[in-house]
Order: C-alpha cells, then structure tokens, then sequence
C-alpha cells in the first residue's frame, strides 16, 4: 500500500484510530503496535478539564453502541505535558482532536495544541454529540460551522480537519461551509443522536436522554454521506463510520476518502486496525483508487 | 500485582460445568491467569452481541483460567452454551484487583449472589484461618464448597431461608469482628457494607461493575463517581477503596 | 392491552404493518392471521403504475437491510379495483400509503383513494428514499412539506397521516409544518438513505447509488426521533425504526407513540407482529403510558 | 403445483453431509415438502445475518426435507455448521416450480454448478428414460448418482476438464435433441440455454435467483425483468418460461 498523503501529512497507511476510543494510544500499546497505524487520533480535548457525563455510558444496541461519554479529558495543558511527550514516541502521526463549548474555547484550545511541538494534524470536533453546550449543534447548519472554523483559523498552523456530524441539516452544505471557512481535510462521521429507554425503570437509559451511535450499524448512512461530501468538496475527506472490516475500509476508498477512521470496532477487536491494514494491503492500491 | 493483559482468539473451552440454577463455571486453556479481582472481557460469538462481557478472575492453573458466573442476559447466555472444545476470544488479566497488604488482621469477604466470583481467588492468597466469608444468596447458596475447601469459615445469608440465616449478607456481617474488609456485590449491598465499613472505621475494598467496552482505559465508558472524580471501572478498578467511592442514592 | 385510537380511528392494538413490508396483505394471510393487526398500511401507490427500480434491490447489512424497491406498484385504479375489496374482509383498520412523483400526483392519488370505501387512514409518503423526483425531498425542508400536505388536505376527506424522512433537515421542523398544515397524525420514520460499494466489481450495489436503510441497526436513531416529535406536536405519532421486539415497540409507546409500525422485523419472522402484540399485552396498558 | 408455506422454528436437523468440497446435504424433520422447483428460506442463527437464505427443494419424503447447498458466504457457512440435533427456522414451501406439463417428450435438465439443486425433485417427476441431466461444474462433479439412481442419463462437462467433456455445459448441449428443457445455474449460462432453445425452438424453463427479504412475495426486493415488467422471483417465480425472461447483458 503506498503511503497516503492527508493535508500534507505522510501516513505510513490509511488506518486511523478515530477519537475516543483510541484514548492516548498508551492503553492499546500494550496489545499491539500502534506504531503500524496509519495515525492515532487523541480523545477529544477541551481547554479546561472535563469530567464528562454522570449516569451510564454505554448502551449495546443491534450492531452498533449509544456512548455518553461527554468529552470526559484532562484538558489541554495536562495532556500536553503529560500525555503528548509519550505519544512523540509512538511512531507514527499524532492528530489532536479539540472540542469546546464555545467559540471562545475552541480558539483557546486550537491555539495551545497548534503551538505545541510534536501534533501533526488538528482535529476540530464540532460534532460531539454528547455535550450540552458546543459540540454538534456548531455541525448542524453551514452558519455555524463557517463561523467556527474561520474563527480558529487564523490562529492553526497545523494542518486543520473539521470532524462533521451526521445531524447535520445538510451535511453536503456543511462540509463546503467549512472548506470556505478554511479547513484543510474533513473528516466524517461523528456518531448519530440516539436514544434508548429502560423501560421498566421508565426512563431513559442516558441522564443525557440521548447518546452517540456508532458502530457497524451507521456504516451505510456514514459511506452514503462520506461519498456525496467527496464528491462536493476539493479538501480531502476522511471516512469514518462503522468500519470493522478491510472491505469496509476499501468501501470507504472506493467512495473518495483518502484515509479512514476506525472506532468502535477496536472496542470489539483490539487488533481489529492491524486486520484492515493488512487486508488493504493484499487487496491493493489500484484497487482502492476512488471510482 | 497486574499482569499484562493478552488478546487470544481461539481458546479451547476445556470444561463448563452447572453448579446451580442459572450459575456455570468455565474453565479455558490460558496461562495467562492473573491476581485476584482482575477480570478478562469474553466473547463466545462473532458478531452479536456487539461488545466482550467481563467476568472476574475465579481460579487458575498454569495452565487453566476458571470463570464462576450467573446468566443474565444474551452474552453469559452464549456463554452457558460452549462445550469442552468450543473456542473463545479472551481479553485480559485486566484491571487492577485487590490490595492483598491493605487486608491484613481479620479478613471479611463480603459478598451478594455472583458476587462471590473474585473473592475465590483472593482466599487463596489469605491465610484461611483469618478469613470469613459473609456470603448472601437470593436462594439456594452455590460455590461454598470453593471456600470451605480453602479452610475459609463461612457464613450464609438466604433471602428465602433455605440455608444459613434468612435475610441479606450485611444483616450478619459485623464490621467490628474484623480488620479488613473486602466486598463484591449488587450495588446497594455494596454500599451498605462500605456504610458499615466506614462508620465502624475499618478499611473495605470494593470490587465495582460498570458496563464496559474496550476493558483496557481507552473509552472512558465504564466511569464510576469518586472523591478524586471520575474514575474507569476497568483500569483504576475494579477493585476501589470504599471510602473513595461516591454512592448513589 | 386497551383499544388504540388514532386520529379518531380504533386500532384493536398498537401495531401496525408497515408499508412496503407486507405487500396487500394477502401475502402473509397464508401465514397467519393478519386480522389480529392492528392496522395494516398498504405498499406505496402512486396513481400510475410504476415498475420500480432496476439492478439489486436489496443488500444486507450489520443489523439492517437496504432496500431499492422504488415504489414499484399496480396503480391506485388497479390498487382500487383488485386488491382493496380483499383487503377490506380482513377485519382490520386498513391504511393507505401514498406516494407521487410531484404535487399533483399526490393530490390525485389522495383523491382517488379518500373517495373510496373502506380506507381507514390515509399515510402521505414524503419520504421514500428511493425515487429520483418527489419522495424524500419532499419531507427535507418544512417548506417543501408544508405545501405538499396543505395540497391534499382539501381534497382528503380521511384521516392524514403524514410519513416523515429520517433524513429531513429537522425533523422536529418538518414535524411542525406538517401538522400546522393539517396532518392529523404523523409517522417516522421512513428508512434512511444509505449506500453500498460492490469493491470487486468497483461501483455502487445500487443503480440508483443510495438506498434505504431499514432494520434494528436504526433502531436508536428513529427512537430519538420520535422522542423529539412527539413532544413537539399536538397530533398522534406512529412510531416505526428498527423495531422487532415486543420490547422495542414498548420503548416507542414510553417515547410517546401512540401506536407502532413494524417492517423488516416480518421480513425476518413473519410473525413478529404477533410476538410484539403478545409481548405489549403482558406488559399491561399502565406500563405502556408514556414517559 | 403448490403447497401452502409453513413458518416453523425448531425444525430438527436430522443429518447433515458433506459431499463435496463445500457442498452439502442437508435433511430435516418436516412434513411440508413441496413440488419440484420451489424453494424455502433456512436460518440457522439468532439475529445475524439479518436475512433467511433461500435454498431449493432437492428431495423429500412424508417427514424429510433435503437441501443440496454450496457455501457462498456467512449463512451457508453457519448452515454447514449445524449437526443433527440442531434446530433450524424454515419458511416453505414458496413460490412457483417447474411446470411439469410443459416439460414433455425428450427432457434435457441443463444446470451450472449447484443449479443442479432444484432438479432432483424435478428428474423424479419425469420419466426417466426420457430425461437427459447435462450437467456442468468448475471441477469434481458432485450429486450425479443421486440422478443415476434414478435412471436418468447424465452428461457431464467441466470446466478443468476433470470428468466428461472439458468446457461448460452448454457447450455439450443441442437443443435440437430435446423437446424442452428446464434449467439452474449462473445468469450468463442460463441466458445462454434460453438463447439456445429459443433459436431452436424449444420450449425452455429457467429457475431464477434473485436475493430475497420476505420470499412470500410482499416486499418486491427479488424482482426480475420480464417481457411483462418487473416480476417477483419468489412467488411468480422462481421457474420462469424462458422466452419471458429479459436476459441482461
Ligand atoms: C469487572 C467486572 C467483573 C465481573 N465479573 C463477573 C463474574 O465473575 N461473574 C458474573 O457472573 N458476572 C460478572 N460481571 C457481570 C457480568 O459482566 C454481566 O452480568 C454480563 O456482562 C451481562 O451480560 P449479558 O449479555 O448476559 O446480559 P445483558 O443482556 O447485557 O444484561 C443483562 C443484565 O445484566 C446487567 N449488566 C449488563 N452488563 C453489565 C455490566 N458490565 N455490569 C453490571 N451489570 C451489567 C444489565 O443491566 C441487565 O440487567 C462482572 C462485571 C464487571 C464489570
Ligand atoms: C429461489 C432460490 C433457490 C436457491 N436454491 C439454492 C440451492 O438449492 N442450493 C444452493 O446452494 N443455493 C441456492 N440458492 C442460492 C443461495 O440462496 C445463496 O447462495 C445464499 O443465499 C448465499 O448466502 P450466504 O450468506 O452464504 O452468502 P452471502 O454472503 O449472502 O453472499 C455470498 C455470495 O452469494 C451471492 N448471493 C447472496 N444471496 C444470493 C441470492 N439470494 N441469490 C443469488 N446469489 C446470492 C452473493 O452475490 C455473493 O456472491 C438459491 C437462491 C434462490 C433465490
Ligand atoms: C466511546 C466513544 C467516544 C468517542 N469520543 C469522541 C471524541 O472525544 N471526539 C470525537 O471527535 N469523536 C468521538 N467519538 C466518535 C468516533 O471518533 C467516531 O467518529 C464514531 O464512533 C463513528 O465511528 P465508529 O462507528 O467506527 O465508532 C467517540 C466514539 C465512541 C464510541
Ligand atoms: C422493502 C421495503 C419497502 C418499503 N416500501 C415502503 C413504501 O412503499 N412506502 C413507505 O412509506 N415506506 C416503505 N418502506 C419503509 C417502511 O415502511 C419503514 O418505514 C422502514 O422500513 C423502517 O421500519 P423498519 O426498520 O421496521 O423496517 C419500505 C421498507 C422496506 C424495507
Ligand atoms: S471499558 Fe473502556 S475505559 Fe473502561
Ligand atoms: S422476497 Fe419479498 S417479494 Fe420476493
């Protein structure tokens, strides 16, 4: 598989480990060799300290989990000092995600990360579902997401990638929003606004009321819309969704992303990104070329 | 003391044997074992149910790893169906257990219905002669024998009666009879020892269950409330000192 | 389990046989009987006869199906004629589901179909997926929605319900406009427009490239929705998405459905619906209350 | 000829044998049977795959069912898998099989690889000494003696050229011997047969495959373009007169 170039960014392959679920890579090192993924993407990050949500979290549902984790992440400056330095060493392209409650947050935290040495890639996660404040409602029309993205714009010097949702009004007009406003990738998806009752507790399984759907489950909605972003926008796109498999991957490819991210699926199967990277392989780069 | 966890597909299911209404135990070749009150995450299917199912640490062998545990739902469902010669995927040891130098004097384990699973493999590193399990049973007791055979002293709580005193685990455990406590359990027991515990000044660990997902830190999905904030079940726990823990109501 | 009534009509249960899920009915009356149903909602009819779409019409997925059936259908004259006098011995509350290419299909269809006998309730589809002109895009904006239903509601001399897309802008929006513009009922969700990649022969599964996801993977998702809808209008909502058990139509009633439509979950065990009714009946009338 | 369909669940796998490098022969307990070329949808798993697998009638007695199947994927590899004992959903018998009045005179049975499936039950409706089976396979033949048994003639081509003629089995077919013909194996072959016999004038009946949902005929996912629109495979086929079938290219 020859290397795959994401705003400039060389990856040794294009596996990602997608945010939230890959935590600071220091977890899973101990199982594998994170070294051989394509880039590892941190936890979303927030200026200040986070404790994330109260109540259950996680939520199995017919191939797929609802999460309700709410951006639970030391903050910036701790990860910085102490979580940044060892992911140096992993060997392999660092991409910061950075969410916030407000505009004012998110410039803070895009300017902290993009000053720091040693992060490739920022990731600008305006699609968290599982925030009161901030997160998806700044994905959901162009209005928004053009006015955050321009706004920490000018203060990224890394290479920036707006994360999009799928609740997005329009997510077609959202991605041209953000490719305006200046990003220089996109990725998607963010997980889908669910919900699940208990209903003999009668009442909703999430203090939230709703939760983050990922997993196998979105993948068909997740290609569908990663395939119609590519196709109306000139930045680079990176697919994500439900991604369990190499052939899910190649799907992705195939549909016009030029890497792809992988979450759920290494909850299920640690070593499941090792699998799709050397199935790619076999199957090809002619052979993942967009159609 | 923590092992390095190790995914294995294809571990041979080397025995699964009923030891009570709805209760199995499950013995797989694994040389990875591990220390009392780690866990493994599970999985006896391919695709569904989505997620691992964590089971705690019963016994071991060099070579063997026991799993002691109650069908719930869909997954120890599955699971109760594996016969000598299936294979199963397994994550683990993972976790942190219980602090062995931290239970010194008298040792109470104290523990409600399945709860008794990670406490089998923590007599053992007990001095049995200090140690009293204080177990409570919705019915019928199971696993007894496990203990009795270590030279552990029991004592049973049935809600129905049908063995020992009737009534709940906590209604004979005396926190003053003891110096250290160790427990596992339904949550509002748990908390009603660590209660007890507390009032009576004696240090408890507590072995805490949440939903997980990955098993190894990285998802963040499996918190518990703690005075030091949120804390993973399944990295900084399962096993927490009680009077960190923040109980709910 | 009490009597249901929606928008003025009593349903002997909650539970409805989804549209496009069991043909006119007859098809499954050899299996069993479909007159213990609470209602049964014909496959979309357009008042021309249409053939539907070419190539692969469905596809497996984690937990669902896409669908590119494409509102295949007799014609409402022959619908009319051949199948409706059968439909109506049954002994259940019979709803028909239509669909159009434009405005004035629509309101020649719902004509057509509120003059005849023996229509309890008629479904407006706004919302398939999978036919080039009209469908989905007419439930995308409230606009669009609100002049299609203020359209047909003149010459609609039955109960309305409007079918909405998972795939609106805002469906709570949509929901709104349909209801100011005289829906008396609403049902959601249709399926969501998704897609596959053949990767070895390299192009889409589909001729039409999307298709409609359906099947329990949407389950959390279409759950969310009715949540939202229900508490934002006036009107009854049907619930559908995903549902297969007795347990899932529960978690729809406590979101606040008045009654439940089920679709793919036939296609897996044709008598799920009689499973779901059984299974609502021992939970008992009080348990179902909404939240 | 039709018979009713059947939705049964704990449908008991009385054998299940393997005849050839990934094909099958599987027989259960049921009484429902069925005319020559029609079919019933088989699962032998929980929730995934989502779908039933349609397999055709290969024999039958008063209380068996068989099925002759190839593993193409995840069901019929998780159908192989089942033993005697095992309990399996089925829906059928369904849709429309051969016309048996049609298929009169010399009969030539044309079939590509597992199309052989749907034409056991057929060969012993006929009179054997009238029915050719030109049979073609990638490599080893399988179920030829099942056929044999029965009297008929067999000819055999494949493609590597391990047993009969080396090519594919149009290439050993004439229509111009037979007075009609049914016919089961991959679009292009069996376009190709229709093709034949069309020029020949030969009456011709071809047992469709389309991927199928409900299989009773509501949904409208198995459709296939005829010369009168778009038909359901499941229910106005799976057997079609070739000349209504528009053949893709
Ligand atoms: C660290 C840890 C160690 C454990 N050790 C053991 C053990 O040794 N023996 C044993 O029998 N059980 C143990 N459990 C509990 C066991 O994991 C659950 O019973 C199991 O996951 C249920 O899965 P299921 O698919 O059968 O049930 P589900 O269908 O998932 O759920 C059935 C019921 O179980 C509850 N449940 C589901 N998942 C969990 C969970 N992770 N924690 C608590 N409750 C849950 C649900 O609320 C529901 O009431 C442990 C849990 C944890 C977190
Ligand atoms: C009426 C009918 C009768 C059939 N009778 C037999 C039979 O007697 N014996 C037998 O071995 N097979 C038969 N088939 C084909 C059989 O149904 C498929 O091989 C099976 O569904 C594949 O399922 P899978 O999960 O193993 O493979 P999948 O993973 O679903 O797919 C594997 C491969 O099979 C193809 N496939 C999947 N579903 C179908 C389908 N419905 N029709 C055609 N190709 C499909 C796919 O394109 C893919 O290449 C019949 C099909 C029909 C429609
Ligand atoms: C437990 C969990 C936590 C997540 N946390 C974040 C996060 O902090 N930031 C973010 O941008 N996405 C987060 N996501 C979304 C994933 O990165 C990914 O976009 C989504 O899960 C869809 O991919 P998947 O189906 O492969 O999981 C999280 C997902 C899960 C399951
Ligand atoms: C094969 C198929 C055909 C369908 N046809 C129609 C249709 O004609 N009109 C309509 O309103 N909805 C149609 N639907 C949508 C269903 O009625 C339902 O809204 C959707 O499938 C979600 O429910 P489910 O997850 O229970 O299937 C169709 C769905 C399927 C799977
Ligand atoms: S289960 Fe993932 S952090 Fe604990
Ligand atoms: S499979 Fe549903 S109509 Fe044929």
């Amino acid at each position: 598989m020859p290397e795959t170039i994401l705003c400039g960014v060389r990856l040794k392959n294009p596996v990602i480990a997608a945010s939230g679920t890959f935590g600071f890579a220091a977890e899973y090192a101990q199982l594998f060799d994170v070294g051989r993924l394509g880039a590892i993407c941190t936890k979303g990050l927030t200026l200040r300290p986070r404790q994330g949500n109260s109540g259950v979290r996680v939520w199995e549902t017919t191939g797929g989990i609802l999460n309700s984790v709410g951006l639970q992440n030391p903050g910036i400056p701790a990860f910085l000092e102490q979580e940044l330095p060892r992911m140096r060493t992993l060997g392999t392209v660092i991409i910061a995600n950075v969410g916030g409650a407000d505009q004012a947050e998110f410039v803070e935290g895009v300017r902290l990360l993009s000053d720091a040495d040693g992060i490739d890639i920022i990731e600008l996660n305006i699609s968290c579902p599982n925030v009161e404040r901030g997160g998806a409602t700044f994905s959901k029309t162009c209005e928004s997401a053009r006015a955050v993205v321009a706004a920490v714009r000018p203060v990224c010097h890394r290479p920036l990638m707006v994360k999009l949702s799928p609740d997005a009004e329009d997510i077609v007009s959202v991605a041209r929003a953000c490719e305006e406003a200046g990003a220089d990738a996109l990725s998607l998806v963010n997980s889908f606004r669910g919900m699940a009752i208990d209903i003999r507790a009668r009442r909703p399984v999430f203090d939230n009321v709703t939760a983050g759907l990922a997993g196998p489950c979105i993948k068909p909605i997740a290609l569908r819309m990663v395939w119609e972003v590519a196709h109306a926008v000139h930045i680079p796109v990176v697919g994500i969704g439900g991604i369990s498999t190499w052939e899910d991957a190649a799907e992705f490819l195939l549909a016009g992303a030029t890497a792809i991210g992988v979450g759920t699926a290494t909850l299920v199967k640690p070593t499941a990104m090792l699998d799709i990277i050397d199935g790619l392989e076999r199957f090809g780069a002619a052979a993942l070329a967009p159609l | 003391m923590t092992t390095a966890p190790v995914y294995a597909e294809d571990v041979p299911v080397l025995a699964q044997e009923r030891i009570a209404q709805d209760v199995y135990l499950l013995t797989v070749s694994a040389e990875t074992a591990g220390a009392p009150g780690q866990f493994y995450l599970l999985r006896a299917w391919d695709r569904d149910p989505l997620l691992s199912r964590p089971l705690s640490l019963y016994t071991a062998t060099d070579t063997t790893v026991s799993f002691l545990y109650q069908v719930r739902g869909r997954g120890t469902a599955l699971l109760s169906r594996c016969e000598p010669g299936d294979r199963l995927t397994l994550l683990g040891p993972l976790g942190h257990g219980f602090r062995l130098a931290d239970l010194g004097g008298r040792v109470a384990i104290v523990t409600g219905g399945i709860g008794i699973a990670p406490m089998r493999a923590l007599a053992e590193q007990l001095l049995p002669q200090h140690v009293t399990l204080i177990a409570g049973f919705r019915s019928t007791p199971f696993a007894l024998q496990d203990f009795e055979r270590l030279g552990v002293h029991a004592l049973v709580a049935t809600e129905d009666g049908c063995a020992g005193t009737r009534g709940l685990c906590t209604d004979v455990f005396d926190p003053e009879q003891f110096d250290s406590v160790a427990t596992c359990g339904p949550a509002p027991m748990m908390a009603r020892v660590a209660a007890l515990c507390a009032a009576a000044h004696v240090p408890c660990q507590v072995s805490l269950e949440a939903r997980m997902a990955c098993g190894v830190g990285a998802c963040l999905v499996c918190a518990c409330a703690t005075l030091q904030g949120n804390r993973r079940v399944c990295t900084d726990g399962p096993v927490f000192d009680a009077r960190e823990v923040v109980w709910h109501a």
